[in-house]
Order: C-alpha cells, then structure tokens, then sequence
C-alpha cells in the first residue's frame, strides 16, 4: 500500500515536471498540441493525487500502523468519521490535501478554459504546473506521507482538539479558499507572460478568485466557530499567528474583488492588480510557512519541521518571480487613468483597497516584528490580541463607514449634490441608530458606539440601494415587486451579491463588537446545589456525571440554568478524557437565548475531587449574529458567482468578434 | 474623502489608545488577563490554564489588593518573566515601531493615493477629435441610431 | 491603444517626476519583501541553532556550550557560564510550577554533594517563573547549588528547551556531551551521563 | 497471496502510468498542429476596441439606471451622457471598417422598435 501511494505520488511530481517544462517550451515556441498535453498532465496529475490521497484514507481506515503517519495520527479507537479527517490532522498528509486541492482546482480551471490557455494565455499551464511541481516535491522528498516503519500495535491517536466535527470541514474548506487563488494568481502572471494584458485574464479568473475568497471566508468563520464551541474560552478569535494566516490573505482577496472591478470598468489599475493578486498568492505561501515552519510561536504549534527552509525558498522565488514578470510589463501594462472626481465609485475601492491592504501588511508586520527584534536586539517579545484590536479599530471603523458610502457614490463622479441626497436617509438613519443606543446605555464603549452607528449607515446604504433599485427596475416596466427585484439583481449579479456581503459584513460587526464589548462574564468556585449569577442569568450546580466510550471518557457537569427566575433548562458544560491521547479536552454548554440575541456559555474550568467546580459564565451578546453572518455571506457569494447569461452571452459575441466574424445572436 | 478618513482615523486612535485614567489606577483582574500572556503557552493569560497562568493570575490579583496601578503591575511581570509577557509591544523605545510603521505607512501611501488620484482627476480627456466636440448633439445620427442598438441589445 | 499611450506618454513626460517616483515606490517594496524574506531565514536559522546543538550530540560530535551570564536566585551577582571552565557542569533547566522538578531536585543536590564542587558543579536555570517562587523552592529543597534566573527564557531558547525540566551535560572543556535528557532525570540517566562528563 | 501482496500495487502502479501516459501523449498524436487562432498582434487592437465599447456601452447603461434611481443627478446626467456617448460611438466607427464593408453592421441585430419599450 506504501508502495502504491508513494509510486503514485511520485507519478504525480513527474507529471506536473512535464507540465511545466512541456508547457513552457510549447508556450514560447507557439506549440498547441504539445501545450494540450501538459493541459492533460496537469489532470492526470489530479487523477493520480485523488489515487494517493484514497490509498492514505484507506491505510487510515485499516488502521495500517506500518505507516508512520498512520501510526502517529491515528488509534484504534479512533471513529471511523474521524479517520477520514485524520488525512489532515498532521503535515505530510496536510501538504497531500494541500496537493489535492491544487492539482483539483488547476484542472478545473485549465479544463473549463482550455481554449483560451491553449490559444491566448498559454503560460497559465506551465505556471499551474510549476507551483503544482513545487507541493508535489515536498511529500516525495521531504515529508513523505507513506514513510513506512515496523507496525507498532496501536497508534498514538489524533490529536484531540481536532477531534470535532467541525475539524472535519473547517481544513478542506480552508485549502480550498487557500489554494484556488493560485488559480487567478497563474492566470495573471500567465497574462503577463504571454504578454496578453486584456481584460481576459481578468474574466476567465473572476469566479475563481470569488469561490477561493468564499471559502477562505467561509472556512475562517467555521474555525472561529470551532474555537468558541471546542476551546472554551468564551471568544471565538484570539489573533494568533495561524488565524492570521488565513485573514491576511482573505483581506488581501477581498481588496482584489474591489478593485479588479475598477479596471473592467475603466481600464485603470491594471499593474496594481497584478501586484495585489501576487500579494494575495504570496500571503497565503507566507501563512502556510507560519503554520508550517514552527517559526513563530504559536497556539497551533504543529510540528517543528523541516519544511520551513524549502517553503521560504519558494516564498522568495514566487515574490521575485512575480516582481520580475510584473516589473518587465510595465510598459504593456500602464494606461493612462482618469479619475473624474475624488468622490466617486473607483475612488472609494481606491481608499477601501488602501485600508484592506495596509491591515493585512499590518498583519504581516505584526508576525514578523518579534522576529525582527530577536535578531537586532535579542529580546523577544509579544505581538498580541491588544496589537491587533487596536488597529482593527483604526482600519476597520474607517472601512465600515466606506462600506456605507461607496455603494451610495456613482461610478465617475458623484457631484456633492448628488451624494447629499444618497446620503441622506442612511446618515438619518444611522444618527437615529446612535442616538437610541445611546439612550440604551452602549455609550459605554465609544468604539463600540461609533462601530454600530457606522454599521446601521452601511446596512443602510444596502438597503437604499436595493429600494431605489427595485423601483426603477418596476417603473421600466416589471409588473411585480417581486419581479422588479429578481430583475434588478439578475441584471447585475455582482454588485447585488457583493451587497449581499456588505450586510454579511456589518452582521459581522455587529456580533463582533457586541461580543467583545459588551460581554461579561465571572468564575466561582461551586459545591453541587450551589449558585451563581451573570447578567440576570443563575446556574445552578447539579451534579456530575460520567459516559464512557471507546475513545474518550466524557465527564458531565449538570447545571440548571434560569434567567430572572425563569428556568431555561439544564446545561452540560465538562471535560472530555482522550485516553489513547492522553488529553483533557473541554467541552463547554452552549445556551443560545434567541430572545435577547445572547449566548450564555458555562464552561466547567476545574473539577475537584469533592465534587465542586470552578465555573466560568460568559454571556455574549449578539454573537450568534456572526454565524449568521457566515450564512449571508454564503448567499451573497452564490448571487455573486450565479452563471450570468446575459454576460455569457456577451462575451461569446466578443470573442467571435475579435475573430472578425459576426455573432450569431439572434 | 481620504483625507476626512485618515483625520477620523486619527482622532478615534487619539480617544482610543490612552486607557482610561481609572482602569490605570485601579485596574481589574479580567483587564490584565487580557493584555499579559502565558509565558509558556503564547495565548492571552485569559485563555491559559497552565500553572504559570494560575501564578500570574495569583500575582496580579495580589498586586491588585496591594493597590499597585496597572503600569506597575505589568512593570514587575517584566522583569520576572522578559518583555514577552505583555501581550502588546510597550509604546516606546524601538518597539514603538511596531506601532508606528502601520500608520505611517497609511499615512504615507493614503498621502501618495491622494497625489495621484489628485493628478488624474486633473488630466484631460483624451485629446478630443474635433468633429465631436460638441458632443450629444452633433452625433452622426447614423452613429446615434447605432449606439442606440447596442444599448438596446445589451439590455435583452 | 495608441491615443491612450500618447497621453500616457505625455503625461509621464509633463511630470518627469512621476517616473522616478514609481522606481521609488517599486525599490521600497522590494526591499521591504526581501528584508522579510532575510529576517525570516535568518530566524529559521538561528532556530534552528538550538536543534543543531541536539542533532550534533546526536551525531556523535560535542558541541560548545552556548556561553550566558545571569542573575544568580541564591547568592549575588551573576553567574557565567565559562567562568566555570574546568569543572565538569550539569546544566539543568527547572521552574518552581513544574510538578517532575520536585522528584529532580534532591537527586541533582545529593550529587553536588557527591562530587564536591571542585570537580563538579550543577547549575540551575529558572526560567518563565516568579523569583520569590524559585527562591521558596530552593529554601525548601536545601539547594546548594548555583540557580540563576532566566528572564524572558532566552537561554533556555539557546540550548534548544521546550519543557520543564530539561538537562544537558557539559565537560571540562566547555562541551556538550552525553544525553540532553528532556523530563525528570533519572538516577542511571545521571551516572551514566555523568561517567561521560567526568571522564573527559 | 504473499506474491498477490507485492505484485498487485506493482501491476496497479503500472496501469496508472500507463494510462496517464496515454491521456497526456493523445493531443500530440490524435490532434492536428493548427496554428494559433490568432495571428495575434493585429487582433490585439480591435481586441481593445472591442473591450473599450462594451466598457462605454456598460457605462452608459449604468449611467442611465443610476440616473433613474437618483443617485446620479439630471445635472450630473447631463454634463456625462454627452461624452460618454461620444466615447461608445467612436469605438462604433472604429470598430467599423475592420468588419465587411458591404455588409451594414447592426443590420442583423435587435429591431429599433424594440429597443425603445425595452429601454
């Protein structure tokens, strides 16, 4: 079986060398059939991956110790559920599913536009094929996952904290948001290469960077949610380096969505696109690094290995790679722009794409400044929570109000008349929302109050466009509300998504800032039939109890929870025992009180021998808004990415065009 | 706009970053859980439940009752445990540029972003043909009748 | 587009500034790149001195001792560690919260006492812990021998620590030799480690 | 069942290759060497032309829609549709001659009348 997978696996690196190196001679000597066979190694590459990946899933399920990797992230007492996601649970097998997803998503994109990079941008192959080389070599060479070794007779077990079924999704949707950007990536520098710096690039990767930033979102909140429910602290995001990781490139994506929209739209921005999505590719190598490298210190310490030194290498080798490519174009590339005022639709993704930008730079700067004081002055020190809270607040208020103000700004030039009255009903609206929460006592926090007052201007401004919107399409002759509205987002699917997402966003804030604001929280030492009190809310300390199961022991604390009286049942909050593992996990009671838009959560920090628990409450306000965020953001993407025909159609005709032929659209 | 953004960045970082005089005088527990690290763990004091963190928290909740003020405090976590220990990078000395570089550098590059945007919004309209000068009206009508299709079409 | 790259042309030629403004622009964003790129690699190596130090021992080679100088917790001043050329030194890394460095510490002083300082001399380091902590462990352990504090845990970095306690052995020479034992010592882990010390 | 053991990923390994080999030498062999659609430098222009009138067709829509639901102003509207307009139609024009000259363009597309209750 170790045989299998690792011929496979080498099969795979083998492929994705030819990919690159046929692909690179057939792009400069203009060669189409040898191109379509690297296109067909590069899928063949995926097919062979899927082959190795299955052979290690299955190595997993037969509980084949001989295998180390088995052996060290597997037990017999493991849930079969648990060992397909223990394919990820440790680095060789993570950099296959990192392979998998690569080569997957590459396929995809070559496939579903083959023509265009066998005829137009022929470099996107050998550019796939290149990165892909490089993620095969790494399990073929230095951290092989079918490493074989005298079977030991029961594994070491998975670690425990993974054992979750969010765990079991949280990493591939990650990959895959991490990983499909290499899709637009490729095919940029692709355009580059082939020296082909029209807008289709731009559109033939616009639904693969949407679906990467998606997932990544996505796959960021599903690990928020994972924290607060699994870790038990009473937070879901704690600015570690590895969550970092992931935000950093999702800012950076996100900035990229914005303004790559500026040069459909008017031709302007072009290098600084490129520049931005080779920014977005490298962060996300720069946070497979951290993750990987043991470099910096982190909660998600996975192992010290020796991949830091090769992944750095390649980190240098994309970012001077790109510069190169990027800084030899220049003169291709730069158009003159035209701005025709400061206050207008492009003006505000130019100062949304500053702020995106300098927080994830930021963010960068904050993982590597210990580093950079260990080597100049040896004293190490920490960049933490604090850190980053404080520029959330100088970055991220900033970008809430702008969340509000674009969608209200025409594309060219809004005059101050014109903006005045877009204005007007959200900023009433918004100093109405500010005023009641001021009555309401959140004056508090004044970040927190100008954080919802910035918000209810944003969520505003939506829905101002979506009302106005809806009424002209009605007045050009829709016969239905309803069908105004269905017209109105289906005549431009991105702009109506991407304010789908803006509501996301503020929903977002909203549980944000109202959780780590406004919370509370306190600890007591408690002997069963005691009390204790947060915020209206009492538990009451019941007892114990203890479920065996073949993998863990689960110890139970019972508490009977009431708001003002008012019984709202009974919450398990304690410990799971991993016995394989040997590790306590908590297992925190989550009451969700729909009612006053709070999460009253009990966590069980210490159990004593005489039975008494220390008993940690938090109730958090509106944090249950973030998950729904989660759910909206979803939907607003899918608006956004929904197959357009109307643009199909268009497009179709451009390319028969430009062949000098007529469309056929009758 | 962007420079109306950067003022309000400015005053709200102003409002913001000093803590409030009371929580320096009187700090509390759960505040300084959030601005001290676990030593051995690399996570807040907060989300630590390893021994040195139960000893921290001893420590600060002693200090506390010893009316110590917050700065004093994190002062003598430093010289037991290295500067590490503060979850945030002190306001000073070269650290100071942990803090600085992100705003300067917004500044800077919102300061570059504004020149530019500023010079563009001052450049010509690509040199007008003269037959078109007069725009809308002066449309070749046939050319008008055109576009007006196109538009037509791209509406279906 | 032809009228398009006249006025870009033109424009770069009205403002000759603009031209050296962008390869400004673009030399500061390399360097910076490549500034974090080399402060990366030269973390991963410097990273990595700690583990050199294992994987040498483990080769069979003896590495010299990374040198320090810290504040003594039992006495005054500090203590250097090459001061201590010409004895034979068990470099033990403790704190007082550690559970397995209560079972060590007797075992560690009952050989100080052993050998005499003369020949012999354990040295502990404290690190990530409270002084008055150390200092009641030492009170209540009768340790003898020299502890220093490691403030910030930085030579505990140095000698490549992940844990509480973690021993390394050091000869006449100022080498490491041995086994750096990582958990409790053990009686025979220590007389064997200590025969290799002593010998050479 | 031992030989079966080390045979059978042998045989399996082999057939994989085999088959990747095959899938990625059929477009030298099955396909022919046309080629590239594009003799592509003199296409680049009217590639630009044509990206540069949907661009002002694109706008010119938008123009009219944020105009009707009041986020662009009549002034506004006024001092933009001129030249917007005169941007569309002189890619128009040249986008023209390179087409057949003796066939009219448009002359196949959506009819007028249409177009007047549609926008």
């Amino acid at each position: 079986m170790a045989f299998f997978g690792q011929a496979v696996l080498l099969l795979v690196l083998g492929l994705l060398g030819y990919a690159t190196v046929a692909g690179s001679y057939a792009a400069v000597r203009g060669r189409r059939r040898l191109l379509s066979s690297a296109v067909n190694a590069f899928v063949s590459a995926f097919a062979c991956t899927v082959l190795a990946a299955g052979t290690l899933v299955l190595a997993f399920v037969r509980n084949d110790f001989a295998l180390s990797y088995v052996a060290n992230h597997s037990s017999r007492q493991l849930p079969l559920a648990y060992t397909l996601a223990a394919l990820w649970s440790g680095q060789e097998g993570s950099l296959l599913l990192w392979l998998l997803v690569l080569t997957g998503v590459g396929a995809a994109a070559l496939l579903l536009n083959r023509r265009l990079v066998i005829d137009v941008l022929p470099w996107t192959a050998p550019i796939l094929g290149g990165i892909g080389a490089y993620f095969a070599f790494i399990p073929n060479a230095v951290a092989s996952p079918f490493a074989t070794q005298t079977a030991p007779p029961n594994g070491l077990g998975m670690n425990a904290s993974l054992q979750n079924p969010y765990m079991m999704i949280h990493p591939p949707l990650l990959y895959l948001g991490y990983v499909g950007l290499t899709v637009p990536f490729a095919f940029a520098m692709a355009a580059l290469a082939s020296r082909r710096v029209d807008e289709r690039w731009v559109v033939a990767s616009r639904r693969w960077t949407l679906f990467s930033w998606t997932f990544l979102g996505v796959a960021i909140l599903l690990g928020a949610k994972w924290a607060y429910e699994s870790i038990g602290w009473g937070g879901y995001y704690a600015w570690d380096p590895v969550e970092n990781a992931a935000l950093m490139p999702w800012l950076a994506a996100t900035a990229f969505l914005h303004s790559v929209m500026v040069q459909e739209k008017k031709k302007m921005l072009r290098v600084w696109n490129v520049v931005l999505i080779a920014l977005t590719f490298s962060l996300t190598l720069f946070g497979t690094f951290l993750t990987r490298s043991g470099v910096i210190n982190s909660i998600h310490s996975f192992s010290q290995s020796s991949i830091g030194g090769w992944f750095l290498a390649f980190i240098a080798v994309v970012a001077a790679g790109s510069a190169f490519l990027i800084i030899s174009r220049l003169s291709i590339l730069r158009t003159s722009t035209r701005l025709e005022s400061l206050a207008s639709r492009e003006a505000a993704f130019l100062y949304n794409n500053l702020l995106l930008v300098a927080f994830a730079l930021t963010m960068l700067w904050g993982a590597a400044f210990p580093l950079l004081s260990q080597a100049l002055r040896g004293v190490s020190i920490s960049i933490g929570p604090p850190y980053y809270n404080f520029f959330l607040r100088i970055f991220g208020l900033p970008l809430l109000l702008l969340m509000g103000i674009g969608p209200l700004l025409a594309w060219r030039r809004a005059s101050l008349r014109s903006l005045a009255r877009a204005v007007s009903w959200p900023l009433l609206f918004a100093l109405l929302v500010g005023a009641m929460l001021v009555r309401a006592g959140a004056g508090s926090s004044l970040p927190g109050l100008v954080a919802y007052t910035f918000s209810a201007f944003a969520i505003a401004a939506v829905l101002v466009e979506f009302v106005r919107g809806t009424r002209a399409r009605k007045e050009l002759g829709d016969t239905t509300w309803a069908g105004a509205f269905t017209s109105l987002v289906s005549r431009n699917r991105r702009r109506y998504g991407g304010y789908v997402s803006h509501a996301a966003v503020v929903l977002l804030a909203i549980g944000v800032v109202g959780s780590s604001v406004y919370n509370s929280g306190r600890t007591a030492h408690l002997q069963p039939g005691q009390a204790m009190s947060v915020g209206g809310y009492s538990a009451t300390y019941l007892g114990t109890k203890l479920t065996r199961s073949a993998s863990h022991d689960a110890l139970r604390g019972q508490f009977e929870l009431s708001y003002r009286g008012k019984s709202m049942g009974i919450v398990e909050a304690g410990k799971n025992h991993y016995k394989v593992e040997q590790f306590f996990a908590n297992a925190v009671g989550i009451h969700t009180d729909w009612l006053r838009a709070e999460d009253v959560m009990l966590i069980g920090d210490q159990f004593d021998k005489d039975g008494s628990v220390f008993l940690k409450i938090a109730v958090n306000p509106l944090i249950d808004l973030i998950w729904i965020a989660g759910l909206v953001f979803l939907i607003g993407s899918v608006v956004a990415m929904w197959p357009d025909a109307r643009e199909k159609r268009q497009l179709a005709r451009r390319a028969l065009e430009i062949d000098g032929r007529r469309p056929v659209v009758a | 706009m962007s420079v109306r953004g950067l003022l309000l960045a400015a005053v709200l970082a102003l409002l913001l970053a000093p803590p409030t005089a009371a929580s320096e005088r009187h700090p509390t527990l759960a505040e300084l859980e959030h601005e001290v690290m676990c030593p051995t763990c690399h996570q807040l004091l907060e989300l630590s439940d390893a021994p040195i963190a139960d000893r921290i928290r001893a420590f600060i909740q002693a200090r506390i009752e010893a009316g110590d003020t917050k700065s004093e405090i994190k002062q003598r976590l430093v010289s037991e445990f290295g500067e590490a220990v503060l979850a945030a990078p002190p306001t000073r000395g070269f650290e100071l540029l942990a803090w600085l570089l992100p705003i300067l550098g917004l500044a800077g590059s919102g300061l570059v972003i504004a020149l530019l945007a500023w010079r563009w919004t001052r450049l010509k309209p690509e040199a007008a043909k003269p037959h078109l000068v007069n725009g809308f009206s002066e449309l070749d009508p046939k050319l008008a009748r055109r576009l007006d299709e196109e538009l037509a079409l791209l509406d279906r | 587009m032809s009228a398009a790259r006249t006025t870009a042309e033109a424009r770069v030629a009205r403002h000759p500034s603009s031209g050296k403004v962008r390869a400004a622009l673009q030399t500061v964003g390399l360097s910076l790149v490549a500034l974090l790129l080399v402060i990366l690699a030269m973390r991963l190596v410097s990273d990595s001195s700690g583990r050199r130090l294992d994987k040498a021992l483990a080769a069979g080679k003896s590495p010299a001792a990374p040198d320090f100088s810290l504040p003594r917790l039992n006495g005054d001043g500090r203590l250097r560690l090459s001061s201590l050329r010409g004895r034979t030194v068990v470099l033990n890394f403790w704190a007082s919260w550690c559970v397995p460095c209560k079972q060590e510490a007797p075992l560690l002083q009952a050989a100080t006492r052993r050998f005499g300082s003369a020949s012999l001399v354990v040295v502990g380091v404290d690190a990530q812990d409270f002084r008055s902590d150390a200092r009641r462990f030492i009170a209540r352990y009768g340790l003898t021998y020299p502890v220093v504090h490691d403030n910030g845990a930085s030579t505990a970095t140095h000698y490549n620590v992940t844990g509480f306690p973690e021993t390394w052995f050091i000869d006449r020479s100022g080498h490491l030799v041995g086994e750096h034992v990582k958990g409790p010592l053990t009686r025979r882990q220590l007389a064997e480690n200590l025969a290799i010390a002593l010998k050479r | 069942m031992m030989v079966a053991l080390i045979v059978l990923p042998v045989i399996l390994t082999a057939a994989v290759t085999i088959a990747a080999m095959l899938y990625v030498a059929s477009p030298l062999v099955r396909e022919s060497e046309l080629p590239r659609a594009s003799s592509a430098d003199g296409l680049a222009r009217r590639l630009e032309l044509v990206e540069e009138r949907d661009r002002a067709l694109a706008a010119l829509k938008e123009l009219e829609f944020d105009h009707r639901t009041g986020k662009v102003s009549d002034r506004d509207y006024r001092e933009q549709v001129g030249p917007l307009r005169r941007r569309a139609a002189e890619t128009l024009r040249a986008l023209e001659p390179a087409a057949k000259p003796d066939r009219p363009a448009g002359s196949r597309r959506a009819t007028p009348s249409r177009a007047k209750v549609r926008s």
